[in-house]
């Protein structure tokens, strides 16, 4: 009962997040929803008992990321509809009639392609019985400590690799008279 | 109502959605979200079949770097569309689509 | 391994529901009784009294956004280091704390470099952005 | 596990009965059902009673400095002024609202709300008492540093809908302030679940005892500093003085929340004070014991045995007992949070940024590292155990 | 001494590590960089002599080691596609080890005086370590494909190394030729690599050993040509490019851009020496290949061809680069005469005495600071050291009694004689070979006269020559590689097996060990059996029988004879072509009784052509790709106008007007409009489409990725 109103109102806040994604025309009012969207992910995974993966996507999504988009586009401007110095339109770009034409044709095909992967699927987990919800944390970690200790420790490489290109890629640059 | 099915149909559809916002935003930042909302669906996808099959961690895991990997993505995505702003004062993706200068 | 029912996730529902109610009833309650004249001036943004001159939303510093870069990166890590530090009291006990150790020190370290280039480069300062001259285009967008 | 305000009333036979009638009267398993009604009643409870707290700490806040500047403080409205904020509320839902006509109006309504969640989320896992918890999630602290991160969000969105200038520089700074200290902070955090070997909070205080050489704050040096770490990372992520830089007056009329008036200003006030309260008590809980009262007096048996009283009115004992330690540890931190308010100047913003890149977060990391190398290297015992073990080997030789 | 991977793969991963560390370390501690790079290499050197020491002390045929390990298994089903790593040791490898760890370790001590001065000291190093650990790799690869990848790893170093001095513009087309002309032979070496692949099913040595025993490769052709024929072929383009065989030997002179000690390690003793060792391992598939005779020639001709450019140069490095073409060319003679074991032994004497010559040419040049020969002489007063080990290894490539050239080239010679005797394909061979030798011995003596002898005919050079600053680090390595040209430690046994014979036909270990894997003994591998990751080997060589030496390599008595008989001739006809030569060289150049300039001036056109290279640089760069396609399009427009329209349109014209009509409108309306014109129109419209979708729209691309898939995906039935 209840958890399929947790589960419920997780889809509901998912796919409609997803969808005034696609809808707005307004960058920072899309990052609000793409918020939205992702926090209902979170509740998607603590539904089928992911609860460690529900708490990182709040963490990382929604800490991090969001923040992270809403900064960048409070760096590029805002959300105004200004038009620069040099007559280029600034932001907005949310895309026109044409672009939404081809993205939904490529929607389309995508979808063709994917429910003709899921078919089987569809028909053949019809009815599954789900197993007991576990406590994950110990056994992520065990296996992050065992089995993919290689993952865990290259992925502080990346991170660093992350950290150092994207401070070298946004760092302000001097300009050549000083 | 939990079932594989409906937590593939879900996404599916957040897939779909963000294939849609990548293709028709021209806005570079917009187009990071779209990829973003992509990168959730497989994750999701990833601990469904998890769940749904043999419930052993591993999908946990590769969702965990999918997150992982998203957040590096982000960050280096917006960084290079900040400084691609300061060279140009634009986000559209059709500026950047020279090669030089 | 002990299960647990979806049930403990109640009263977050309930909570954030109650977040909800009591800020959006406290506002509708509000809206019964409060005055509601607003006229031009109430409505313009705060600025010494003077008009407001263009918008808010011009270009900020890039700073903020380094320091949004840096602080993502080490969320994700403290993320990753959460289930290992959960375990490691375990693994202490059947004495495999050693590797475990190491695995954690060496995963630090390497983000250690990280926070070290940021410093040596300057990344962390706040007061060399206002001295450096950079490509920001906040003050010449008028 | 999932020791929660539930499963400690259905210990109770009552309970029982309660579900066994429902469940005959509706037709179906009444469980869920019940504990939702507890959970529901229970959190009302908790909500009503943190909403006094926040408004009671404005009072609070005013008594304190009054005093610490020798001034009188609120004083007209009841009894030593104590429903002054029962006034400033009335004032609140009196005020006009006003949203600004350039405001980006979707934002502008949402962002207070966005903090109210973040805040009252958390709520669910705030350790009362070891029977009065929402909930105790397996990833506990972890969920709580997720849904704190909510506060962020919207105080940046505050800020940046309002499309005022002074608004945008709170909001910008705002949100880069609580990100940033949200770095030590976290990292301190996984020191301690390092020690106490889970995320769940009731693992945490378990670890501890009552006694204060049993709080992980004498665990080891690198915990004692850990502490002041997640202390000064906590003030500045609830935007407290001398951290208070996104609506230093000074600088910034009132920085993220400059116009923002009324009840929607209030909720701003109000997810502050509730904050404070439950960085406050999360501090407790990962230092100072939580809960735990000396010599077992929590869980009630004591009192079974030597007073000779029924068991679940023992326990109700220990759980008032536990109660009170745990916010007399809060309220004393609390205190002290206004205390240094009104003590410290603020910051500067460089400074800011320095303190927490350049200082808090390396400490962080090195005692993240000195707690692991402390766990391995002493087999996970507190500096107290080590040494009282060592002196009765050494009394014992003798 | 049990040997797992973890014993062993310190011999490659320490330079590695070297490597990686003094990439990072390089530009702030150079001189701990350097010294990390010399000790790791000498420490390799330790574990290498130990294994060598090890084999030497079972001194057994059979004795090898042998671990795999799985590197990826994408097995699906009965379908089995597995890639295994692993490290194989013989004889051979033991050798080999020994030789580059011990030239590495020296020709590093020597670089530590030589580039000393260098702006880029520290990243020298850096490459010589990947260099080094990379031909370790090789070396003790038991697969066809890490030898690929080590292989181009080499390449890469030495394209760096060539590159050096940036600065220069020849270095860095020096360095693009060498990158290039041996990338023609390597794509030639993958080629080689799919091909056994397709039969074997596997890269590893002993595997395909094993296929070739079975029969496998019997009836598979490839282009209609036998498969063994093609990826032997194949292989041996792969050995013509790294080690400069004629044609594509073009690279190797310009190499000498390079500073000298890496001269001296990649494209004197080591580098080049690979491609003939692959050949060496993949002798069994050559043989069956019936590439052996091709083989040969082409070593006749690279190594008579080389020494006669050698004859003109007047630079003293382009001496050695060409006699170091000339000496591969007799390790593939070697190859090519079924001479097995002194190819080997001749690949190794050479690496002593060539690094040798290149190190004291290179303590000549920072001396002097000059290359040129006519500019020197007389310098024997200057740099003793030098001279006497130049002198020393200048005996030993002259093939002298009692060096080690001698020891081994003889053997080649005298096999190729014996073959010339038995079948005539290869007398060229034979002529070649003893004509090369005589021309060897000249050039190099007359190098050693020109440099050291005779009076100083620039006296600002030679006041200058700052003997000085030679230290113990430039004099050490010249006098340990020279004091190993002398033949003993080739031939006889020093290491106390045997008895010690001076010259060298008795007992001697080189011969006794190595052995020919033909295709009659290959049987011997058919025992092997891929082991884990890291397992001991589980052959006990306690077990293993002491290896003798027969005199009459397994020949019946009569024909041993024989072929003795023609051995003593060939050595004899040697030592006079030796000796001869090196007269030569000294009444040109010391008693000037014989003039040079008259030969130079009677046979001046020889001269240019030598001076010219004998015009393969004209050839390649001049008329192969410059002017390949214009002479081609010239070719068929000739044709046109000068065949088509004179004879065929003329005559029939005049014969038919009409059809002279026809063919007008013909070649109006549709060749010319309708071919091209459309042809040229279509260019036009094509570009215009491709230009549209390659609009760096990401969205588009992406777009078109979907698309893609998607009609992919969706004509799968699943």
């Amino acid at each position: 009962m209840f958890t399929n109103t947790l589960f419920l109102l997780s889809a509901v806040l998912t796919l409609g997040g997803a969808a005034a994604v696609v809808y707005t025309k307004n960058l920072m009012h899309s990052c609000v929803y793409l918020l939205a969207s992702l926090f209902g992910v979170a509740g998607l995974y603590a539904c089928i008992g992911a609860d460690f993966l529900a708490a990182t996507q709040l963490v990382v999504y929604a800490g991090g990321v969001v923040i992270l988009m809403l900064f960048a586009v409070m760096l590029t401007g805002g959300s105004g509809n200004n038009i620069n110095r040099y007559g280029l339109e600034k932001i907005t770009a949310m895309g026109n009639t044409k672009t939404f034409f081809m993205a939904g044709l490529t929607a389309v095909v995508t979808s063709l392609v994917i429910l003709k992967i899921l078919a089987s699927v569809f028909k053949s987990h019809s009815a599954t019985v789900l197993t007991a919800n576990e406590a994950t944390v110990d056994k992520l970690g065990t296996l992050l400590a065992t089995d993919h200790i290689l993952a865990f420790e290259i992925s502080s490489v990346l991170l660093l690799g992350a950290l150092v290109g994207a401070a070298v890629i946004s760092r302000p640059r001097k300009e050549k008279h000083d | 109502m939990i079932s594989l099915g409906s937590y593939l149909a879900i996404s599916f559809a957040l897939f779909i959605s963000g294939i849609i916002v990548m293709i028709a935003r021209k806005n570079i930042i917009a187009m990071l979200l779209g990829i973003e909302l992509i990168l959730n669906a497989s994750a999701l996808n990833f601990v469904a079949y998890t769940k749904f099959s043999n419930n052993n961690l591993d999908g946990h895991i590769m969702s965990l770097f999918i997150i992982v990997i998203a957040a590096a993505e982000a960050a280096v995505g917006l960084g290079i569309v900040i400084r691609f702003f300061q060279l140009r004062e634009s986000i559209h993706i059709d500026d950047a689509a020279t090669l030089q200068n | 391994m002990s299960t647990f029912n979806l049930d403990v996730y109640m009263p977050v529902v309930i909570l954030i529901a109650l977040a909800l109610l009591v800020a959006g009833g406290s506002i509708l309650l509000g809206s019964f009784i409060r005055p509601h004249n607003p006229n031009k001036l109430k409505e313009t943004a705060y600025e010494c009294g003077e008009e407001p001159v263009g918008s808010a939303w011009a270009n900020f510093n890039v700073r903020f956004y380094v320091i949004a870069l840096i602080f993502i990166i080490f969320d994700v890590e403290s993320a990753l280091m959460f289930p290992v530090a959960a375990i490691f009291k375990k693994f202490n006990q059947i004495g495999l704390g050693g590797t475990l150790l190491l695995s954690i020190l060496s995963f630090t370290l390497v983000l250690v470099a990280g926070i070290v280039y940021c410093w040596k480069k300057g990344d962390l300062d706040w007061v060399k952005s206002f001295n450096a001259p950079q490509v920001n285009v906040a003050s010449k967008d008028k | 596990m999932n020791s929660t305000v539930v499963t400690y009333l259905a210990q109770s036979n009552e309970y029982s009965a309660v579900v066994a009638w429902l469940t005959k009267l509706i037709g179906f398993n009444a469980n869920s059902l019940v504990a939702f009604m507890v959970f529901a009643v229970a959190s009302l409870v908790v909500v009503g009673a943190l909403a006094t707290i926040g408004g009671l700490g404005t009072y609070a806040e005013r008594k304190i400095s009054a005093d610490l500047q020798m001034r009188q403080g609120p004083n007209r409205v009841g009894p030593y002024g104590i429903l002054q904020f029962l006034a400033d509320g009335v004032k609140m839902i009196l005020k006009e609202d006003i949203i600004p006509a350039n405001a980006d109006k979707f934002t502008f309504i949402l962002a207070p709300f966005l903090c109210m969640v973040g805040v009252f989320a958390t709520l669910a896992v705030v350790p009362f008492s070891s029977g009065f918890m929402l909930a105790d999630l397996n990833v506990g602290i972890f969920y709580l540093v997720g849904m704190a991160s909510l506060v962020g969000v919207g105080v940046f969105l505050g800020g940046y809908s309002s499309n005022s200038k002074w608004s945008m520089l709170g909001g910008m700074r705002g949100a880069s302030q609580i990100i940033s200290y949200e770095i030590p902070a976290t990292i301190t955090i996984v020191s301690i679940v390092l020690l106490a070997g889970g995320l769940s909070i009731k693992t945490l205080i378990n670890g501890q005892g009552g006694l204060p050489q049993q709080w992980y704050l004498f665990h080891n040096p690198f915990a004692f500093i850990g502490f002041f770490v997640y202390f000064i990372a906590a003030l500045a992520e609830t935007n407290r003085a001398p951290f208070d830089l996104p609506e230093a007056e000074s600088e910034l009329v009132s920085g993220y929340h400059t116009e923002y008036s009324g009840m929607r200003f209030g909720l701003f006030a109000l997810a502050e004070y509730i904050e404070v309260f439950v960085v406050s008590g999360v501090a407790v809980a990962l230092f100072l014991g939580g809960y735990k009262v000396p010599f077992d007096l929590g869980t009630g048996a004591i009192f079974v045995e030597k007073l000779g009283l029924d068991a679940m009115i023992a326990k109700n004992i220990g759980q008032v007992l536990e109660l009170g330690s745990f916010f007399t540890k809060t309220f004393a931190l609390y205190y002290v949070v206004i205390w240094v308010r009104w003590t410290l100047p603020r910051l500067r913003v460089d400074q800011l940024m320095t303190l927490c890149w350049k200082y808090l977060t390396p400490i962080a990391i090195f005692n993240l590292l000195g707690c692991a190398v402390w766990m391995y290297a002493f087999d996970g015992k507190s500096i107290y155990s080590i040494i009282f073990e060592s002196a009765a080997v050494v009394a014992g030789h003798h | 001494m049990d040997y797992t991977i973890a014993t062993i793969a310190p011999i490659v991963l320490l330079p590695f590590f070297a490597f990686v560390i003094n990439a990072f370390i390089v530009k702030k501690f150079t001189n701990l960089a350097v010294a990390i790079s010399t000790g790791a290499i000498f420490v390799s050197f330790l574990f290498a002599l130990r294994i060598f020491l090890d084999f030497m002390n079972v001194y057994s045929v059979g004795y090898y080691i042998h671990k795999t390990f799985t590197w990826f298994d994408l097995s699906a089903g009965s379908h089995i596609f597995k890639v295994n790593m692993g490290i194989y040791i013989d004889n051979m490898t033991s050798v080999m080890l020994l030789m580059v760890t011990g030239a590495a370790t020296l020709i590093h001590v020597f670089s530590t005086w030589y580039m000393h001065d260098d702006p880029r000291f520290g990243r020298f190093f850096v490459y010589l370590s990947l260099f080094t650990s990379a031909m370790l790799g090789l070396v003790l690869s038991d697969n066809l494909l890490s030898v690929f990848i080590f292989w181009e790893i080499m390449g890469f170093c030495s394209y760096s190394l060539i590159g050096f001095y940036y600065e220069k513009e020849g270095a860095g087309n020096a360095s693009m030729k060498a990158f290039m002309t041996t990338r023609v032979g390597d794509v030639f070496f993958l080629l080689g690599i799919l091909a056994i692949w397709s039969v074997v099913g596997s890269a590893s040595f002993v595997d395909i050993y094993n296929a070739i025993a079975a029969g496998k490769f019997s009836n598979m052709y490839a282009l209609g040509i036998p498969l063994a024929t093609f990826a032997a072929f194949s292989v041996f383009m792969g050995t013509m490019g790294k080690s400069a065989q004629v044609p594509l030997q073009v690279w190797l002179p310009d190499a000498m851009w390079g500073p000298t000690p890496c001269s001296a390690l990649i494209h004197a003793a080591t580098m080049v020496a690979a491609g003939v060792y692959l050949s060496l391992r993949m002798y069994p598939l050559m043989e069956l290949g019936h590439l052996l005779p091709f083989i040969a020639l082409i070593g006749g001709i690279t190594a008579f061809g080389a020494a006669t450019i050698a004859l003109v140069q007047t630079d003293i490095k382009a001496v050695l680069a060409y006699s170091t073409i000339s000496q591969l060319g007799y390790m593939v003679i070697g190859i090519g005469v079924g001479s097995y074991n002194a190819a080997f032994m001749h690949l190794i004497t050479h690496a002593v005495f060539k690094a040798c010559l290149f190190l004291s040419a290179g303590s000549v040049i920072h001396s002097i600071h000059c290359q040129e020969m006519p500019q020197m002489g007389g310098l024997r007063k200057k740099l003793p050291y030098t001279f006497f080990a130049m002198l020393l290894c200048c005996f030993a490539i002259a093939g002298v009694p009692f060096f080690s050239g001698f020891v081994s080239k003889d053997r080649i010679l005298g096999d190729a004689l014996v073959m010339a005797f038995s079948n005539p394909i290869y007398i060229p061979v034979a002529i070649l070979g003893f004509g090369g030798a005589f021309l060897t011995a000249f050039y190099m003596f007359r190098m050693l006269f020109l440099t050291f002898f005779g009076d100083p005919r620039d006296h600002h050079i030679y006041d200058h020559a700052h003997n000085e600053h030679l230290g113990w680090n430039s004099n050490i390595p010249l006098l340990i590689l020279a004091v190993f040209t002398l033949g003993l430690f080739y031939s006889g046994s020093f290491t106390g097996q045997g008895e010690v014979n001076l010259f060298g036909s008795k007992n001697e270990w080189f011969s006794t060990l190595i052995h020919k894997p033909d295709i009659a003994s290959l049987h011997h591998f058919a025992e092997f059996q891929s082991e884990d990751f890291g397992a001991v080997d589980t052959r006990d060589k306690l077990d293993l029988p002491k290896a003798t030496y027969d005199e009459n390599h397994g020949m019946s008595e009569e024909e041993a004879h024989h072929v003795h008989q023609i051995h003593h001739v060939g050595a004899i006809a040697s030592i006079i072509i030796a000796f001869s030569g090196i007269f030569l060289a000294f009444s040109m150049y010391v008693k000037k009784s014989i003039n040079p300039g008259w030969w130079t001036e009677t046979f001046a056109a020889w001269t240019r052509a030598l001076k010219g290279k004998y015009y393969f640089d004209d050839l390649y760069v001049g008329k192969i790709i410059q002017k390949g396609l214009i002479p081609f399009n010239n070719l068929l427009a000739n044709f046109d106008m000068g065949i088509y329209d004179k004879y065929a349109v003329d005559g029939w014209a005049a014969i038919n007007r009409f059809a002279y009509t026809v063919s007008r409108w013909f070649d109006n309306n549709v060749i010319d409009s309708g071919m091209v014109d459309g042809t040229g129109a279509s260019v036009r419209f094509m570009n215009v489409i491709l230009r549209t979708i390659q609009s760096g729209k990401i969205q588009l691309y992406f777009m078109v990725l979907i698309f893609v898939l998607a009609s992919y995906v969706l004509t799968l039935r699943f």
